[in-house]
């Protein structure tokens, strides 16, 4: 039950609107790219240094000096542009990157995440995840509502290092999607197949409900 | 104006152990591979390494790693790397996480004579630990220090005998922010030619930055992830 | 993405007087001469200009002046320009200066989401008073902070129709710097070119920056100072 | 009697060094450019923007794109390149150009300038004055030693706005060569028909002389 992870992707897509520039983090992020609406003109932003980023290239087509921040082989499409990295974090710092999506390990109920560290495992870095959090003004976390344990990853307060302070805005899980408001958590619309009550039952920080509540379509 | 070396071999040449150094590239992409190889080869150790990143086993920084060259690491993500890990568990390897754009802002205000910057990146965070913080305008910024370098090895795509530089595509990055922020800067090009073949409205580092400069040899521009689409 | 407007009128149009404007160029050189016609034309008024100069009596930020439209200048040089002197003296006119590094700083500071630097330019002049001075490393800098403007207008010599911008020569001066740091920015191009026709290597201001953009016409570029030599 | 202003920028030119990059300010300093010595490759950084600034154009080449900082029409050559004005400063900023001529209306025995302001007279602005002051790491002054009145413009401090403090290392006037130091100005270099002892007389701050003081030869 819930969404799969390409379900989630296309329930965020319908976020975009026309004209956004848009940075996608890794992993389910990324496959917001392959859902964006018809008639939605959206630019991605790759913070390693490129606006207007292109689909995967052709087989024996990759080039080594054309790379997202996930390190993949890309494209450019029409209209890209290239600059340094100071340049990158500097348009997002400026707040004209107007979507930012990204993976987490937990959000708490007053925006903040943690996506970058987990205390007695090797630590990787934060790359960009710092920076962009800090800076995006319009960030949606894309996620599983729980962990492999069944716990929430939805929190009153996150336990990890955090990447970033009251920060989020809203969150995509496999079971539904939530506005960070006030009040916490408040669900939007819920999975189909999934009751209000499961999802109270697996959202651990403070929760409300919307009165218009409703399935996700997607 | 001789700012023309041989090569990556010459052009390190005074590179002491102990130096602080800076290295453009993202990953594997847009590294220094010759200059690189030249330090390897010299054997100068207890380096500060200044980079996004710190290459793979194999290649790129993993390479001065495999031979213990490196005493510190300034990175913002240092991936997929057994033997960084290990050095790092160990306690042989110093490691200190700067943020993405910290990292580049940082770099950047070096080249432009700032000493410090104010940025958002890792308020209210671990990073934060020890750190000015100041508020402008409602919100919470930290002073972050200009980078303090003494050579900044970079690779560049053409460059000029005057040392103005050009990069390719994604290979950018953070190669001429360093480039800007080096006592030294050594770049190494795909391409060297004469003055007056580069475009001067699309230069993105002008040569008064470079001082040293040279034709690299063998690139192998090894990709990390390749990622592709099947035609039709 | 509708960024391509058909002329400056359309461009301008919600500009409100008490606005505050940036404006690129040097002396006379890549002003937005289409923007400022259409200012004038327009008629708004008790503007706030950001520009490194004010124009001559009769061309650029000049002709703005004539019209008295402007309530402030803040600028690093304001040369030769009688009315401007008039409206100075007789305190109509308000006006800043700042220093010319200073100024472009400021601006860049803004585009980069910074919101203050620190600068040498000004220490221990008539500048400093009332700021902030603190030492780094035994040298003493002022604080100054990032420029807030509703609307940056700037002159590039190519653009596409996603707002991407190339200047040329010394024309590129404050304009891109400036392009950053508007809250609405409006660029006006020589050659308005479709997508795909500019070199993503080449770019000086990605699109991102830039909300509107049109092909300007009958383009004057007056040259203020003209010095030449003999042939032979 | 004294140097005139040709002889001025010729004698500042022997200062240049073979890779030297140069800002040169409005007037004397502009005619250093006619008198690089010799196998000494200099590059001019103009701080609107320009790194290699070449001679004027030939007539009817005059391109309203291509001035300098004066606003004049000039030319590139070959390996210049073009950049913007945080840039231009960022690099003077940064240490990067190796010496800046420039003129002034008064210095101060301990390198201050004063080249900006005369109150009760209209303010024009300082244009790039006060940053390259503050900024350069190597800054000449090129001027008259005395004003029109005939009063020395070498002083024990200056009475107009300052531009700039303790940074002037070096000045040239009609007279002769000065190092700021410790003790003042430090005579180096007497023009041909002038004694030290006009010197002296028309200098009213701190002044001594080198023990190896000799005639300029230019």
């Amino acid at each position: 039950m819930g969404l799969n992870k390409e379900q989630i992707a296309r329930r965020i897509a319908q976020e975009l609107k026309d004209g956004f520039y848009v940075n996608l983090g890794i992993g389910i992020p990324t496959l917001v790219a392959n859902y964006i609406p018809e008639g939605v003109d959206v630019v991605l932003q790759s913070e390693n240094g490129l606006l207007g980023m292109g689909p995967f290239p052709f087989e024996g087509e990759e080039d080594a000096d054309l790379i997202n921040a996930g390190k993949q082989t890309i494209t450019t499409i029409p209209g890209s542009a290239f600059f340094d990295s100071a340049m990158s974090f500097g348009m997002i710092r400026a707040g004209k990157v107007d979507l930012t999506v990204l993976g987490a390990m937990e959000v708490a109920d007053n925006g903040d995440i943690a996506n970058w560290k987990i205390p007695g495992k090797m630590v990787k870095g934060m790359g960009g995840a710092m920076d962009l959090v800090a800076a995006a003004k319009n960030i949606i976390v894309a996620m599983q509502h729980t962990n492999p344990k069944g716990e929430s990853k939805l929190l009153p307060k996150c336990t990890l290092p955090i990447t970033g302070i009251k920060c989020v805005r809203k969150v995509v899980t496999d079971l539904g999607v939530f506005d960070i408001t006030d009040e916490g958590f408040k669900l939007l619309e819920y999975a189909p197949g999934v009751t209000v009550d499961e999802i109270k039952a697996k959202t651990a920080g403070r929760l409300v409900i919307a009165d218009d509540v409703k399935e996700i379509t997607v | 104006m001789k700012k023309v070396f041989a090569g990556a071999d010459e052009a390190i040449h005074d590179i002491p152990s102990g130096a602080t150094l800076m290295l453009g590239g993202f990953g594997l992409c847009g590294i220094p591979e010759n200059c690189i190889a030249a330090i390897v080869k010299k054997g100068i150790n207890n380096l500060t390494c200044i980079s996004n990143n710190a290459g793979v086993d194999d290649f790129g920084i993993g390479l001065m790693l495999q031979q213990r060259q490196v005493k510190k690491m300034i990175s913002s993500y240092v991936g997929e790397n057994a033997e960084f890990e290990r050095q790092m568990l160990s306690g042989e390897l110093e490691v200190e996480m700067v943020p993405q754009g910290t990292l580049a802002t940082r770099c950047m205000a070096a080249g432009y004579g700032m000493p410090a910057v104010f940025l958002l990146a890792g308020i209210g965070t671990e990073v934060a630990e020890g750190k000015e913080v100041r508020n402008f305008n409602g919100k919470d910024y930290l002073m972050e220090y200009a980078f303090d370098s003494d050579f900044a090895i970079v690779k560049a795509w053409k460059g000029d005998t005057q040392g103005n530089l050009i990069f390719n595509g994604t290979a950018r990055n953070f190669s001429p922010l360093m480039a800007m922020a080096g006592k030294i800067t050594i770049a190494e090009v795909e391409h060297l030619v004469p003055v007056g073949e580069l475009d001067p409205n699309s230069i993105h580092v002008p040569g008064i930055y470079v001082h040293r400069i040279f034709e690299g040899k063998n690139y192998e521009k090894r990709i990390e992830q390749r990622t592709v689409r099947k035609k039709g």
